[in-house]
């Protein structure tokens, strides 16, 4: 018995130490007894150290990064100090990308697939020739079909002008975004609202009081930007005294830094904007001035809700004159409220009409729809006007200007079924306060850039079947937010939302998305998505998307590639900045942009590719991308960058790796400050074109589930989810953790230990009443109120008493099957238990992501 | 020397089945103790249901712990027995001398063999702790004290009190009687010998005395002086650690006591009066047992900080609570069966041995008691509960100690008297 | 009238315990001001420890040496 | 000879955890090993819940427990004031974590290279990359000695069977830079500096803020302060732990 000689052995040991040694050389391969040199002799003796610069991969914000790197080996990734958005800093997933440089879990060669579509893949091995020889192929074949039979969707928004715009163009590509998935129902409200591009966010450096409304604050990030500015920004202004009303069913992502929590029950935040503006009209707090000179408040709306036009002009009342007059005739003095007769015609200026349309829209209403005591709601409305100082200025890079500050965070929020609605109603209540655009106020963009879709959707024009595979323009959805569940629905049943059938899709190409993971209802995706006859995927892992959905995967790169130009400003200071290789790709895998370029190569259209980057990336001469010769991408930047005026090219950016180009001057940051102000256009207080659409819609006889919302003023109505029966009485939101942002951080092992498990987070009183202890297995079932269908996950319970008890919620980007063993057992994905389809898709087209369902032990 | 059948006493030298049974079980267990120490080597600690408390929800120390607690705490009867003899005079006792002797040395080694099993670097363990070991360290008393202090003055009680039987055995002829003459070095039962022997054996006694009791309080004090952890901190601990002990050894030396009288056939050796002061002795010190945990438990429960009464409201009626009321009422049935004994003043050696089995119970599992929960579920931060769950490589270990810990006695006593031979040689002659 | 056998065995018990107070005393990892310093983690000698458990062995082993100790002429 | 301390604004800080992941990627430590643990905790009922954030390096204690019962002096405090271990001496007892009232000593249950997220080991093209390095990513600073007693004390990745813990980053402290953790943080919890030196930001925080330490009334005297804030109270529960369980 060796063991038992070799305690023996100890034992001797004990009784002369200087036998251990030649002991423990039998016993053990690593003596580690006694002191003495280690060293790291597995790498170089005096490695060399250096830093690269490049850009983070995971999040959308696309922060600085410095690569360390000793002797060819990146041991870190540390924030670079000098970019403006993250300061020197990174977020979780940030630092924890590390892993995916050299996971073995990684596509590492193309994959062609040799099973049938819809189940686990089995792929085999192949060269990038064959693979995108069979990829060129198919679109080859595709387009002989149809115009826009290729269709292409992107996941996080990176390197929007190459890929986006010159690529798809080329290709003549149908292009998906990720969109409609996250706030894109606040974009187009904001757009249509107050012309801007973006979701509402506050001037941070100037803003007194912040509502909070959804803004998952310590997770969610906010519009185009990820995390870390944001929450930055946010800590800094509560330090100098900036207070926080949070108005979520969920504490938790504001934590210590709500000053007021109201937990609002789901689905109801437009109730309580709409009592909101009814309370901050009976409080007499508005500011006169901005909602008559720079909204369309004092334009006379006719009995039959349409604008009085005399020559094609608005008009408002002149209290001058007592007649109509142009609203922008000089000398104008226009009233703001008020009913007026004139020609026998009655008229009511757009603000009385708003103000009668909240007439019954009270606090004390708005209270038992959103469970939020009236008090509360007047107090809020109290605290909002007060701060607000209506009629207070402020000095800014030499101009006077009106400070309001007051604001609202809103994002996520945008995702339910009435989304569009309530942040046109959160945008109204701003207007109201003369918030927009004033300091301290009301910010949507990071300059106010008035966006195409502010005049396009005033146009109220909608376009005649058959529609393509997003219902572009259509009857049902007018104002469309290319919505993928929409798009799964359309290939369903082409025919029940006429579609185009010449050009349904025939090649997808799903650019670093997961649409599977990351959309409303994982189901809908799938059957939708895999009519579609060929599907190439470009990602690092075998995703779920790819699993069950890639006919070809192609291995993309992760930190190891070029790509850029990349945004790099935190809404004071401009800046860009390039992502560069911190390393050589990992085995055969490539960057987009190289994988872009052979396959135009392949296609014949690398001519018309390069022609396209020439004019998005505004490549001037003699700087300008020579046609019939296949670029390197770093040549591609390096001519960009001088096209910029950096002489050194892109030189700069490997030493610097981003570009800080100043301060944006006070005349981009606030819409007062321009000349002329707001752009010269009027925010739309009343949406007059939402009215003619819906008229057009119920003409063309269309289902008023898809026009009911089509109103000038946002108009309460109960979400169709409230039509479930009874026993589902529970409401399931999701939200997102910053550990398990995005669905490409999910395969990082250092975020995934810190969020291991999905959970059910539960009321402990709900779960008490249901009999569910903290950690045991439920059944969620979610119902569809139109479809009676229902669907159901198992998942563990996580007791919270940051949560209301009529609503438990579920965190979102778990759920992938990716072949990783960090992904295994995470759980099932909140978008396994969402519907797609009217009732549950907003009349933008965007997926709501609240839904009704009943929690029982499992 | 070819020979005469000479039967040597206490069956030394005769092999029997029942022997060699036993012997096997217990080099089987070993067997399964060095397989799954083998185990533990290659795979490392992770082969054992130990992780760190805190974040990762695990108890630190679990059962290997609890055993260097216990089997220390069972050397303390042989000792202290053998003490007593010589001071008290409990002549009596004499006859169980030897097994109590023996008793400790074996339990003080498996204690040693338990800190080895449970160190992650056992060698480092050797090696640094001779090299570095620093005073300031509660383990520096258990190292010293226990391990070498205590281990080192047992074997030479053992040795010296050994000498006279040797002498005797060396008397005839055996394979072992190189052993038995270098044992006896020199020493022929004369009366100065007799007497410096008794005179020895006093001061040594008297000095052993003082060092079982730093001995214990010191392992006591490895808890007892943790501030940080509900249910360590408590001046009572080191003399808790005392008393346990002694109900612990005293429990296994009657037991032993009467598997020897059993075993070797004998009528009226050890006699009744030993079992019957044994019995005397774990009865008192099972009520002071008793007293201490009351006294501890009523302090934690109504003054104790906030943790202090959870982790007391765990222990009595919690997730632990089985383990606690298991060994206390092992404890509480065993006083009940001596307290009858000793108010009847009948003594009967089953319900002593129960007795003792019962005591051995309590001490397993107070001992679990005091180590696990203060790491699972005593933390003074709101670090989530832990759990642990001992490993088969852990019981296997503890299995295979306690077979090592029977075979070494087993193969003792066919080579040594295992009871001290009551008169000269001649007289046992046929 | 103390014997031979005793002043040896009481010199091996004095020689044990000084080995002891020596070397946990002033061999061992002093206690030291400030306690903190890495300087105090370290035994003074290597393996005081090792002298200390050692001191502890030759005190016991002062009854082996009483016990031991060669008789002299059959008388004492 | 500095006197370093560590303050950390409760005010501040969102519990994001990329401390956590800063510290465990620059010290590579592995699995379930969290040198760097932020805290999500809960308290009261809803609708007063209150929801705060704590983290927990090494407090660094001048009268440090588990400095204290270290048998062998593996765990000490250097005249700076961190508390190390030198991983070349330690025996694997464990007594410095049960010592220990905040739980920030972590035991290598598993050879660390085995305890890595990945298993790197059978990929022929990364061990050649990284020079079959363990992690890929292992800093190498860690294996270097640090202070004037030129001890081996920086990094968890070198051996199985003893006991590791938040180093205040010796290795970039020794550096004159921040430890990972401070540096990393997007909110700026952390600062770290000399208490001895009054323009120190530490200092100039300490006296400008109200403050605690951690469990002070078990006379640990811990070097991190918490500005703002109070202690959690037992009363507070912990939500959203991490993955540790049965994992090394």
């Amino acid at each position: 018995m060796a063991l038992k000689v070799s305690r023996r052995t100890f034992l001797k040991g004990a009784a002369a130490a200087g036998g251990v040694a030649a002991a423990s050389a039998f016993l053990y391969r690593n003596l580690e007894t006694l002191a003495g040199p280690e060293g790291e002799a597995r790498s170089s003796a005096a490695p060399s150290e250096e830093w690269v610069p490049t850009t983070c991969w995971i999040g959308k914000q696309d922060c600085g990064i410095l690569a360390r790197r000793i002797g060819g080996r990146v041991v870190k990734l540390e924030g670079n100090a000098a970019h403006p958005r993250n300061l020197g800093t990174l977020c979780p997933k940030g630092v924890a990308q590390i892993s995916a440089l050299y996971d073995p879990n990684r596509v590492r060669t193309p994959l062609i697939r040799t099973n049938e579509k819809g189940i686990p893949g089995q792929f085999r091995t192949a060269s990038w020739e064959e693979a995108l020889n069979l990829v060129a192929s198919k679109i080859r074949e595709a387009q002989a079909k149809g115009a826009k039979t290729v269709i292409w969707q992107k996941g996080r928004s990176k390197s929007g002008p190459l890929y986006d715009n010159a690529f798809t163009a080329a290709l003549g590509a149908v292009k998906l975004h990720h969109g409609a998935f996250c706030s894109d129902a606040g974009y187009r409200a904001s757009e249509y609202t107050l012309g801007l591009n973006g979701v509402l966010h506050p001037d941070f450096k100037y803003t007194n009081l912040l509502l909070s409304w959804g803004w998952n604050i310590t997770a969610g990030g906010g519009n185009k930007l990820c995390w870390i500015t944001f929450p930055r920004q946010l800590v800094e202004a509560r330090e100098r005294g900036m207070k926080v009303v949070h108005i979520d069913p969920r504490l938790h992502s504001a934590g210590p830094h709500a000053d007021w929590w109201i937990p609002i029950r789901p689905g109801s935040d437009l109730a309580l904007a709409l009592a909101l503006i009814h309370q901050v009209i009976a409080q007499g707090s508005i500011d006169r001035a901005y909602l008559v000179n720079y909204t369309n408040a004092p334009f006379l709306v006719q009995e039959d809700g349409t604008f009085l036009r005399l020559e094609g002009k608005e008009q408002v009342w002149d209290e001058g004159s007592g007649a109509p007059r142009p609203y922008d005739a000089p000398g104008v003095r226009p009233a703001l409220e008020g009913t007026f007769q004139w020609q026998g015609r009655r008229l009511r200026t757009a603000f009385q009409v708003l103000k009668e349309h909240v007439q019954g829209y009270t606090p004390d209403w708005a209270a038992s729809i959103c469970d939020v005591p009236a008090e509360e709601i007047r107090r809020l409305a109290k605290a909002l006007a007060e701060n607000a100082q209506i009629g207070a200025t402020i000095s800014l890079g030499g101009k006077v200007l009106p400070l309001r500050p007051v604001a609202i965070h809103t994002y996520h929020l945008a995702q339910q079924e009435l989304g569009f609605q309530a942040t046109r109603a959160m945008a109204i209540l701003m207007m109201l306060l003369g918030s927009p655009g004033a300091v301290g106020g009301q910010r949507v963009d990071f300059t106010w850039k008035i966006h195409a879709n502010f005049q396009k959707f005033g146009e109220a024009k909608l376009a005649n079947p058959p529609y393509n595979i997003w219902l572009e323009n259509s009857e049902f959805f007018p104002i469309n937010s290319n919505n993928s569940a929409i798009v799964a629905l359309a290939l369903k049943d082409p025919e029940a939302w006429k579609v185009d059938k010449a050009q349904l899709p025939q090649v997808m190409i799903i650019h670093m998305s997961n649409p599977l993971l990351a959309f409303g209802s994982s189901q809908d995706i799938l059957e939708g998505f895999k009519r579609i006859p060929f599907i190439v995927v470009l990602d690092a892992w075998i995703s779920k998307t790819a699993d069950l959905l890639a006919d070809v995967i192609l291995p993309a790169s992760t930190l190891e590639k070029y790509e850029g130009p990349l945004s790099a400003t935190d809404q004071y200071v401009d800046a860009v900045a390039l992502r560069l290789p911190v390393m050589d790709p990992l085995g055969e895998s490539r960057g987009e942009l190289e994988i872009y370029l052979d396959l135009a190569e392949r296609l014949g259209i690398l001519d018309k590719f390069i022609e396209n980057i020439n004019k998005e990336l505004n490549l001037k001469a003699p700087n300008t991308l020579p046609k019939g010769r296949k670029p390197t991408p770093r040549e591609i930047f390096d001519l960009w960058a001088k096209s910029q005026g950096l002489s050194e090219g892109i030189a700069y950016f490997e030493r610097n790796g981003v570009w800080v180009k100043g301060e944006i001057p006070i005349a981009q940051q606030y819409g007062y400050a321009q000349d002329p102000p707001f752009g010269g256009i009027r925010h739309r207080l009343y949406g007059e074109s939402l009215l003619l659409m819906q008229r057009q819609m119920q003409a063309r006889g269309v289902s008023e589930i898809f026009w009911r919302d089509y109103t000038p003023l946002p108009t309460w109505r109960k979400p169709t989810m409230e039509q479930s029966p009874p026993q589902y009485d529970l409401y399931l939101i999701s939200f997102k953790l910053i550990e398990f942002k995005q669905a490409r951080g999910t395969n990082l092992p250092l975020v995934a230990e810190l969020a291991p498990a999905q959970r059910l987070w539960m009321n402990p009183k709900a779960a008490k009443a249901r009999g569910i202890k903290d950690g045991d297995e439920v059944w969620v079932e979610s119902h569809n109120a139109v479809t009676g269908q229902t669907k159901r996950a198992k998942v563990k319970v996580f007791l919270t008493e940051a949560i209301r008890p009529d609503t438990v919620g579920l965190p979102h980007h778990y759920g992938d099957i990716a072949r990783h063993p960090w992904s295994e057992g995470q759980g099932p994905g909140a978008a396994e238990l969402f519907f797609t389809g009217p009732g549950y898709i907003a009349n933008t087209a965007d997926q709501s992501f609240l839904v009704k369902v009943r929690v029982y032990k499992a | 020397m070819s020979g005469r059948a000479v039967a040597l006493p206490y069956g030394v030298g005769r092999i029997s089945l029942g022997w060699l049974a036993l012997v096997a079980i217990a080099a089987a267990l070993v067997g399964v103790g060095a397989f799954a120490y083998a185990i533990q080597e290659l795979e490392g600690p992770i082969a054992t249901g130990l992780r760190d408390w805190g974040t990762m929800g695990g108890a630190t120390w679990g059962l290997y712990v609890s055993f260097i607690v216990y089997f220390v705490g069972v050397s303390f009867a042989g000792i202290t027995v053998a003490a007593l003899i010589r001071i008290l005079g409990l002549t009596y006792l004499r006859p169980i001398s030897r097994v109590a002797e023996l008793l400790t040395i074996v339990s003080l080694i498996l204690g040693a063999l338990s800190v080895l099993a449970d160190l992650g670097q056992p060698l480092r363990g050797i090696a640094n702790l001779f090299r570095y070991a620093r005073p300031q360290s509660p383990f520096f008393g258990t190292f010293t004290m226990v391990i070498a202090g205590y281990l080192f003055a047992s074997l030479v009680y053992f040795y010296l009190a050994g000498r006279r039987d040797a002498y005797l055995m060396a008397q005839y002829p055996s394979p072992l009687r190189w052993l038995y003459r270098a044992w006896a070095a020199g020493y022929q039962d004369t009366p100065e010998e007799k007497a410096r022997h008794e005179r020895i054996s006093f001061w040594l006694a008297l000095g052993i005395l003082p060092l079982l009791v730093i001995a214990h309080s010191t392992l006591g004090l490895v808890f007892g002086l943790m501030g940080g952890r509900p249910g360590w901190f408590s001046a009572l601990q080191a003399p808790g650690f005392v008393v346990l002990a002694g109900v612990s050894g005293i429990g296994h030396i009657i037991v032993l006591a009467a598997l020897l009288r059993w075993s070797l056939g004998l009528r009226d050796q050890p006699e009744m009066a030993a079992f019957r002061w044994l019995g005397q002795a774990l009865l008192v010190l099972g009520i002071i047992y008793i007293y201490f945990t009351i006294v501890e438990m009523v302090t934690a429960g109504y003054a104790g900080r906030e943790h202090e009464q959870r982790l007391a409201k765990l222990v009595l009626v919690g997730y632990y609570a089985p383990f606690f009321w298991t060994g206390m009422g092992a404890l509480g049935l065993a006083i009940g069966l001596l307290a009858s004994q000793a108010l009847s003043g009948r003594w009967s050696i089953p319900l002593l041995v129960a007795s003792g089995i019962l005591a051995n119970v309590t001490a397993v599992a107070k001992r679990l008691i005091i180590v696990v929960p203060s790491l699972t579920h005593g933390s003074l931060l709101p670090y989530g509960i832990g759990m642990y769950i001992p490993t088969w490589v852990e019981g296997a270990i503890i299995a295979g100690l306690m077979g090592l810990g029977a075979l070494t006695i087993l193969l003792f006593m066919k080579a040594f008297p295992i009871m001290e031979v009551p008169a000269p040689v001649e007289e046992v002659r046929p | 009238m103390i014997s031979r056998r005793a002043w040896a065995a009481l010199l091996v018990l004095t020689a044990g315990i000084a080995l002891m107070v020596v070397s946990y005393l002033v061999l061992a990892a002093p206690w030291g001001f400030p306690p903190e310093s890495e300087k105090f983690s370290n035994p003074r000698l290597a393996f005081a420890p090792l002298l200390f458990i050692i001191g502890v062995m030759i005190a016991f082993l002062a009854a082996v040496v009483y016990e031991l100790w060669p008789q002299r002429g059959g008388k004492e | 000879m500095p006197r370093y301390a560590m303050t950390i604004d409760l005010s501040r800080c969102m519990g994001c955890r990329a401390c956590m992941v800063a510290c465990k990627v620059e010290n590579n430590t592995p699995e379930a090993h969290f040198w760097m643990y932020v805290f999500r905790f809960e308290e009261e009922e809803y609708p007063k819940t209150r929801v705060w954030f704590l983290p927990r390096p090494c407090q660094h204690c001048d009268n440090a427990p588990c400095v204290k019962v270290c048998p062998v002096g593996a765990r000490y405090k250097r005249d700076d004031g961190l508390v190390l271990t030198d991983f070349q001496r330690c025996i694997g007892c464990r007594y410095c974590e049960v010592a220990c009232p905040y739980g920030v000593n972590y035991f290598h249950w598993k050879h660390p290279d085995k305890a890595q997220y990945l298993d790197y080991t059978d990929d022929p093209e990364v061990k050649s990359r990284t020079n079959n390095t363990m992690p890929p990513y292992r800093n190498p600073d860690a294996d270097l000695r640090y202070g004037p007693e030129e001890r081996l004390t920086a990094g968890a990745h070198h051996y199985r069977g003893v006991i590791g813990k938040c180093t205040f980053c010796v290795h970039r402290v020794e550096k004159g830079l921040e430890p990972a953790c401070v540096a990393n943080c997007p909110v700026r919890v952390f600062e770290f500096g000399d208490l001895d030196d009054p323009n120190s930001i530490v200092s100039q925080k300490l006296r400008t803020n109200p403050h605690f330490r951690l469990l002070e009334e078990e006379g640990t005297k811990p070097r991190v302060y918490y500005l703002m804030g109070n202690p959690p109270s037992p009363e507070v529960r912990q939500v959203m732990p991490v993955k540790g369980g049965k994992r090394g």
